[in-house]
C-alpha cells in the first residue's frame, strides 16, 4: 500500500479504507476477548455453584459418630476451598486477557462468575472462622504465588458476592434446626446476619445493585429470626436445657 | 416464498395444531384422575391410621388407570419429541407421583423409587424418546409428599396417633439427604427443595411436642 | 454397596442417598451439556453477524469496472457461503450432544445462533436467487454429506430466521439507493419484502415471537417504501430515463 | 465486618466518590467548551462558503483550548482506570471530534485521522492507561459529522453554493466504504452507522438536483 | 366524517361518561358502607365469644341498607349493560358478600348460599341484565371468609375459647372440599384459592396445639 | 358447602367455560375472513389504481359472508351478556370495519358511517343485548383505515397515481376534524388518535412532493 | 391514635381530596377551551395566507376567555400551593401558551415573552404563590409552536405560499439558537429540544426545495 | 427570542439549578442523621428490655440535631415553593418520623402525635409556605413503625420478654383501627396501609403464641 495514512489526514476512499481495516480488527479482537471472558465467566459461576452446593451438603449430612459442629465446619471448609482452588484456576487463565487498563473494560463481563465465587469463599470462610472474609483476604485468593493479583478486585463485586451469603446462611440455619445442635447454629447465624446487614446498610448509598440485595437481606434475617423465635418459643415451654431437650427428642424419635 | 415450501409449512403448522389438541384432550383426562385422587387423599388428615388402608385401597383402582392415559400420550408423541410437549402433562404426572409416593408411603413407610412409580403408571421401556418419567418430575412429586407429610404429621397428632409424626420425621429426614446430594440451578426445584426445609422443621417441632410430652409409646417404656 | 436399591421401594437413608446420587449424576450433565450447547451457540450467532457484514460489504464496496449487479451478488453468495461452512462445521460438532429425543430438550439453548444462521443463509441466498431459502434447503444446509440432518430443524426457528433476514434486506435496500443502479434494486427488495411480510402474516397466530417480529418488519418494509417513494418523485420531475439520469449524476458528481 | 475492613472499604468509597465529583466537575467545563464550538459551527448553515475560514478560526482557539481539559481529566483518572471513568466524558469527547473533524472537513475536505484529533486535543500517549480517543469514540464523532454535512449539502444550495454538495458527497462516500469494513454489534453504533445510509440518500438527493438542473460548473463546461 | 355520524357517535361517548360518573358515585356509597361493617366486625378478633352477638346485631343494619344502594345501581344501569359495569362495584359487592357470611358463621356455623346473600342484599331477580351477584363474585367473598377466620382461630384461642378453632377447622374443611370440586381455571379465584390451603393449614395447627395440650373440651378427652 | 349450593355453582360455572369454548371457535373464524381479507388488501399498496376495482371485487364477497359469523355469535351470546363477551371478538370486528371502510373510500371517496358498516355485516338492531358495533370499536377501525392510507399515500405515488395521496389527504383531514371534536378519554383510543398526527403529517408531505413538482393535474395549473 | 390526631389528619385529607375534585373541573373547562382553539388553529394549514387574519381573530376571544378559567383556578388553589397542584393544568395551560405564540407568530413573526404570555392569560402579579406560568412551561408551548411551524412550512408551499416558509426558517433559526444558550437539565424539555432539530432540518428542506425551483421572490434573485 | 427575554428565562433555570444543589447538599446531611439513627435503632432487636432505654438515650440527640438540618432547608426554599421542593427530602423526613415515634412507643407505649413529631424536628409554624410535616408523610413513617414493631414482638420473645408482644398487639390494635377510618385514595399509602394487615396478623400470632403456653404473666393467669 503506497499510501501512508498517518502523515495527514485522509483524502482519498483506498486511505480511509485502510485505516478503517484496523479498527476492524480492535473492534474484532475487543468482541472476541468479550466473548471468552464471558464463557470463562459461565465456568466461573458453575463450578462456585457447585462448591455451594458442597458446603451445604457436609454441613447437614449424617455423621457417624457426632463431633463438636467445629470440626465438621473446619472439614467443610477446607473441601470448599479445595474445590475453589480449581475456580482460582479459572481466574489465573484470564489474568492476561484483564492485564493493565482493560481489566476495567472487561469488568462487567467478569463480574457475574466472580461474585458468585465471592458468595461461595465467603461461606467456606465463615463455617470455619465464623467471620466475615475481608476484602483483602478475597484480594488475596485472588493473586499468585508471589501475591500479585490476577486483576483488582472491585469493591462492589466484594459487597455484592457478600450480600448474596446471607442468603446462603439463611439456608443453612433452617437446615440446621431440624439437627442435633442446630439452635446454637441458628442463633449465631442470625446475630451475624444481621451485623451484615447492618453493615451493608451503611454502604448501600454507593451501590445501587446492592440496595436490591439489601432487600433480600433483610428478608433472609426475617426468616432466621423466625426460626430463632419458634425455638425460643418451644424451650420456654419446659423448663429443661437445650441439650437434654434434644436428647429426649433424639430418645423418643430414635435416631 | 414458493408454494411447495409454504404447503410444506402449512402441513407441518396443522400437524402440529392437530395433535397439540389431541394431547391437551388426553392431559384434560389425566388432569381429572388426579384431581380425584387428591380429592380422596385429602381425607388422610382426618381419617384415624386405623381406616387407612380402606381409604387408600379406594385410590389405588384410580391410580391404576392412568396407565390408559399415558399410553394414550405415548401413543401420540412423534419418536424424539418427548421434550417438545412434556410441559403439557407434567404437573398432572408429578400429581401422579404424588399420589403414588404417598400411598406407598402410608402402607410401608418408604420411599417408591422412580422405576416403581414409572411401572405402577404404566410407562413402558420402549416410549423413552416418547414418554418418560423424567427425574425432575419424580424429586417435583417426592416434594410434594413432604409437603403433605408434614401437615398429616400436625393432623395425626390431633387424631390421637403419636407415633406417625416419628415416622414421617425419620421418612423425611432420609428424603432430605438425598436431596442434599443434589446440584441445583436457581430454579423452580431449588426453591421447592428450600420448602423442604420448613417442612423438616415443622415435623421436628411435632416430634419435639410430642416427645417431651411423653406422648409416645417409645418414651412411655423408656 | 450392599443394597440393592431397585429391587423395592426404598427404606433406608443410605438406600436413598444412593438413588439421589443417580440424580446428581443425571442433573450435573445436563447442566454440563446446556452449558456447552450456549456457548457453542454464541459462537455461531458471532460468526453468522460476520458473515451479514461480509454480504454487506461486498454489496456496496467500489468495484474498478463497474459489472452488472448479479455478478456481484453472486460473487458475495458464494464468498458468504463458503464463510457459513465453519458455522455449519459447529452444528456438526454438537451432533451428539443433541441426538435422537435429546434435541428438543436443548432447543431453546441452541436456537438463538441458529436464527442467526439462518438470517445469513437466506441473506447470501437471496441475493444468488432473488428468492427465499426454503424450509428443506435449510434443513439440507444442516445436513452431512449422506443428507442426514445433524438435527431436525424446527419451522420456528426457520420462520424467525427469516424475519430478521427483512431487517438485513431493508439496510441492503438504502444503501444500494446511494449507489448506479441502486434503484433497481431498492424496487426488486421492496417486492420481495412485501411478498415476505404476505406470507408470515398467515403464519403469525402460531408463534408469539413472529407476531413481535412481523412488526419490525412492517416498519422495514415501510422504510422501503419511503425510500423508492422517494425515488419515484426525483424522477418524475424529469424527462428522462433512469439509466440516463444515473449518467448525468455520475458526470456530475465525478464519482 | 471487622473495623479494619470497614475502615479500608470507607476509605476506598470516600476516594472514589471525591474522584467522581472531580472529574464530573471538568467534564462540565469540557462540555461547555463543546457546546460553545458547537453553537459557533451551528452557523455554516446560514455562513456563504467564503466567509467560513473566519467562523472557522474563531472556533479554533476553543478547540485547541481543549487540552487543558484533557489534561486534567488526565491527571485525576488512576493508572489502568479510563474504562471505569470514560464513560462520564464520552458524550463531550465525542463532540469534540465533531468539532475537529468538521473544521478539518471544512479547510481540507478531508477526513482527520483518530491521531490527529488526539494531537489537536492534547492527549498524550503516556496517558494511555487514563485517557485515549478509543476507535469507538472517534467513528461516534464522526457519524455525528456526517450528520451534520448531510445538513450543510441542503443549506449551500439554498446559499446557492453548488458545488459543496458535490465534494459532500464523494467525502461521505468515503466515509461510508470506511465503516462498511466494520462488523458491528447491535449497539449504538450500528444504529447510528444505520442512519447514516439515510444522510448519504439525502446528499444524493441534493447532488441529484443540482446536476440535473445543471447547476454545477462541472456540467455547465459540459 | 359527515355531521349525523359525528354528533351520533358524540353523544354516545358523552353519555357513557355521564353515566360513569354517576355510578362511581354510588360505588363510592356501597364502599363506604362495606368499610364501616368490616371496620366493625374487625373487632371480633378482640371479642369474648358471648359478647359476639351484640357485635354482630350492630352490624346487621348496615348490612340491610346495602340494598338500597344495589337499587341506585340497578336503577341506573341500562338495560343490559350489566357486564359493562360490573367491575366498578364488584370489590364492594365481595365485600359485602365477606360480611354477610361472616355474620352467618358467627351465628350459625353455616355457609350462606348465593342466594340468601343475593337476598339480603335487596337484589332483585328483575335486574338480571343489570345487577346480579355472580358465582365469581360469590367465590371471591366466601374466599376472603376463609382468610378472616384463620386469623379468628388464632385469636379465639388468646381469648381462651378453645373451641371456636375447631368449629373453624370443620367449617372451613368443608368449605375447601367444596371448592376443590370445582374446575377453576387459571386465573384469580385459581390463585386465591391456592392461598385458603395456607389458611387450612394453619388452623389445623391451631387445633394441634389445643387439643396436643387437652384444653378443649371436645379435645380433652381424645 | 351445601351440595345444591354448590352443584348450582359449578354448573354456572361449567356452562361459562363451555360457551367461552363456543364463542371462541366462531372468532377464530371470524378472525380467518379479516385475514383473508387484509390479505388481499394488503395488495393495494402494489396494484395500479385502475385495477383496483377487481381487487376490491375480490374481497367483496368474503366481507358479505361475516354476516354468517356475526349470526352465529349473537346466537351463542346469552340475552344480556354483550359486555360480557365482547372483548373476545372486538380484535376481528375492528379488522372488519378497517376493510368495509377501506373498501368503501376507495370505491368512493368517502367515509361509512357506524350504522352502514353495522348493516353490511349483518349485524340486527334485534341483537342490542348479545351483538353490537360499538362507538369505540368504530373509532378504532376508521384510525387503523387512516393509518393504511398514509401508506397508500407514498406508494400511490411509486406507482405513478398523483392524485390518490390529493383525495387521501382531503379525505383524512376531514376525520382529523372530526376526532378533535370527541371528547375521548385518556385510553388507547385517544392514544391512537395522537398518532393520526403522524400520519396526517405523512400525508401532507406527500402532496407538498406531488404540488411542489407540479406532477398531478389538479397541481399543476397551481 | 388519639382521637383528635386522627380527626386532625382525617380532615386534612378530605379537605385535599375535595379541593382536587374541584380543580379538576376547572382544569376540564380549561382544557375544553384550548380544545376548541386548536381545533380552529389546526385550520392553518388549509387556509390561503391573506385569509388569515380572519381565521385568528376568531380564535382571539377564546384565549381572551382563558383568563376566566386561570382566575378560578387562582380562586381555588390554597396560599403556597402553587406546586402542589401546578401539574394538574400544566398541559392546559402549555396548551395555551402555544396558540398564544402561535396567533403571535402569524400576525406579527415575531416571539411573545413569557410575560406577555402570562398578561394575555390574565394571570396576576399578586398570584404569585397560586397560579403562575413558569419558565418551563413556557418553553413547551415554544416547542409545540415549532412542531406546528415545520408542518405548516410544508402545507405553505401546497397551497402557493413560498414566502412562509423562509418566514418560518428565520424565526425557528432563532429560537433554536435561543434554546441552545439554555442550559437545559437532562428531562423533558431537553429531549423535546432534541426534537427541535428535526424540526428545523425539515423547514431546511423546505426552503431548499422552493429555492432550488427559484419559487419565492427572495429566492429568485439568488 | 429577544434577548430579555432569553436572559430572562435562563436565569430561572440557572437559580432553579443551583438552589437545587443546595437543597441536595442538605438532605444528603438529613439522610446521614437518619441513617444513623436506624443503625443504632435496629439493635432494639437484640438488646434485652431492660437495656432499651440506654440505647434510646444514645439515639435522642441526633434525633434533636435534626433540628439544625430542617432549618436549613427551611431556609433555602423560596417562599411559596414547599410543593416544589418536598419529594426531594420527604423519605429522610418519613425516616425521622418512624424514629421519633419507635422511640416514643418504647418509652411509654403511646404514639406521638403529628404535631409532636414536627415539634420535635424543630418544625416552625412560620415555615409553613417552605417546610411541613404533611399528615401523607406522618402516616408513612408510621406505617414503617408497625412494620417494625411486628418485627421487634417476635425477636422480644426470642430474648425472653414476653410482655413486650403484648403491649406492642395493643398498640398497633389502635393504630390499625385509626387507619380503617381514613379515607385513603389508591395510592402508596393504600398500598402500605394493605400491608399493615400482614403485621398485624404476625404480631397476634406471637400473642397466640405466648398466651398459648401461659408465658406472659398476664396471660399466665388466663
Ligand atoms: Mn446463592
Ligand atoms: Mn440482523
Amino acid at each position: 500500500m503506497a499510501e501512508q495514512p498517518q502523515t495527514g489526514s485522509l483524502k482519498s476512499r483506498t486511505a480511509i479504507v485502510v485505516v478503517f481495516e484496523t479498527f476492524r480488527n480492535e473492534l474484532d479482537e475487543h468482541n472476541d476477548r468479550r466473548e471468552r471472558l464471558i464463557k470463562n465467566s459461565r465456568d466461573v459461576t458453575n463450578l462456585s455453584k457447585k462448591v455451594i452446593f458442597l458446603l451445604h451438603r457436609i454441613m447437614t449430612e449424617d455423621e457417624p459418630t457426632p463431633k463438636p459442629n467445629n470440626d465438621r465446619a473446619s472439614r467443610a471448609a477446607a473441601k470448599g476451598r479445595e474445590k475453589l482452588k480449581e475456580v482460582q484456576n479459572l481466574f489465573a487463565s484470564i489474568r492476561g486477557e484483564v492485564e493493565g487498563d482493560r481489566f476495567w473494560r472487561y469488568q462487567r463481563n467478569v463480574s457475574p462468575g466472580l461474585q458468585e465465587y465471592i458468595e461461595a469463599l465467603s461461606f467456606a470462610h465463615y463455617l470455619d472462622t465464623g467471620a466475615l472474609i475481608s476484602f483483602n483476604q478475597v484480594q488475596q485468593s485472588l493473586s499468585d504465588e508471589h501475591g500479585v493479583p490476577y486483576f483488582p478486585l472491585t469493591l462492589e463485586d466484594y459487597l455484592l458476592g457478600l450480600s448474596d451469603l446471607t442468603g446462603e446462611l439463611m439456608r443453612y440455619a433452617i437446615s440446621a434446626i431440624s439437627q442435633r445442635g442446630g439452635r446454637t447454629i441458628a442463633r449465631e447465624v442470625c446475630t451475624f446476619v444481621r451485623s451484615c446487614r447492618a453493615d451493608f446498610e451503611t454502604l448501600t448509598p454507593y451501590y445501587k445493585e446492592l440496595r436490591k440485595k439489601q432487600a433480600v437481606t433483610s428478608q433472609s434475617l426475617q426468616k432466621i429470626e423466625d426460626a430463632t423465635y419458634a425455638i425460643a418459643v418451644r424451650t420456654s415451654e419446659y423448663d429443661l436445657p437445650p441439650e437434654m431437650l434434644d436428647d429426649v427428642v433424639a430418645m423418643v424419635s430414635g435416631s | 416464498m414458493d408454494s411447495e415450501n409454504l404447503e410444506n409449512i402449512n402441513q407441518m403448522l396443522e400437524q402440529d395444531a392437530e395433535l397439540r389438541e389431541k394431547i391437551k384432550d388426553q392431559v384434560t383426562e389425566f388432569d381429572k384422575k388426579t384431581r380425584v385422587m387428591t380429592g380422596l387423599l385429602n381425607k388422610i388428615h382426618s381419617t384415624p391410621t386405623n381406616q387407612l388402608p380402606a381409604l387408600l385401597d379406594s385410590v389405588q383402582p384410580v391410580l391404576y388407570s392412568c396407565s390408559d392415559v399415558t399410553a394414550e400420550i405415548a401413543d401420540l408423541v412423534p419418536a424424539n419429541q418427548f421434550w417438545r410437549w412434556k410441559d403439557t402433562w407434567c404437573n398432572s404426572l408429578r400429581n401422579a407421583v404424588f399420589v403414588a409416593t404417598l400411598i406407598e408411603f402410608l402402607r410401608s413407610e418408604s420411599l417408591m423409587t422412580i422405576q416403581q412409580v414409572s411401572d405402577i403408571l404404566g410407562i413402558q421401556p420402549s416410549w423413552k424418546d416418547r414418554f418418560v418419567l423424567t427425574a425432575e418430575d419424580y424429586l417435583h412429586g417426592v416434594i410434594s409428599l413432604v409437603n403433605e407429610l408434614s401437615r398429616l404429621a400436625v393432623n395425626a397428632v390431633t387424631m390421637g396417633d403419636f407415633e406417625q409424626p416419628i415416622k414421617i420425621s425419620n421418612f423425611v429426614k432420609d428424603i432430605f439427604a438425598g436431596f442434599s446430594m443434589l446440584n441445583l440451578k436457581n430454579d423452580t426445584l431449588r426453591r421447592r427443595y428450600d420448602s423442604l426445609k420448613y417442612d423438616m422443621k415443622k415435623i421436628e417441632e411435632v416430634v419435639y411436642d410430642v416427645s417431651l410430652r411423653k406422648l409416645a409409646p417409645s418414651t412411655r417404656d423408656a
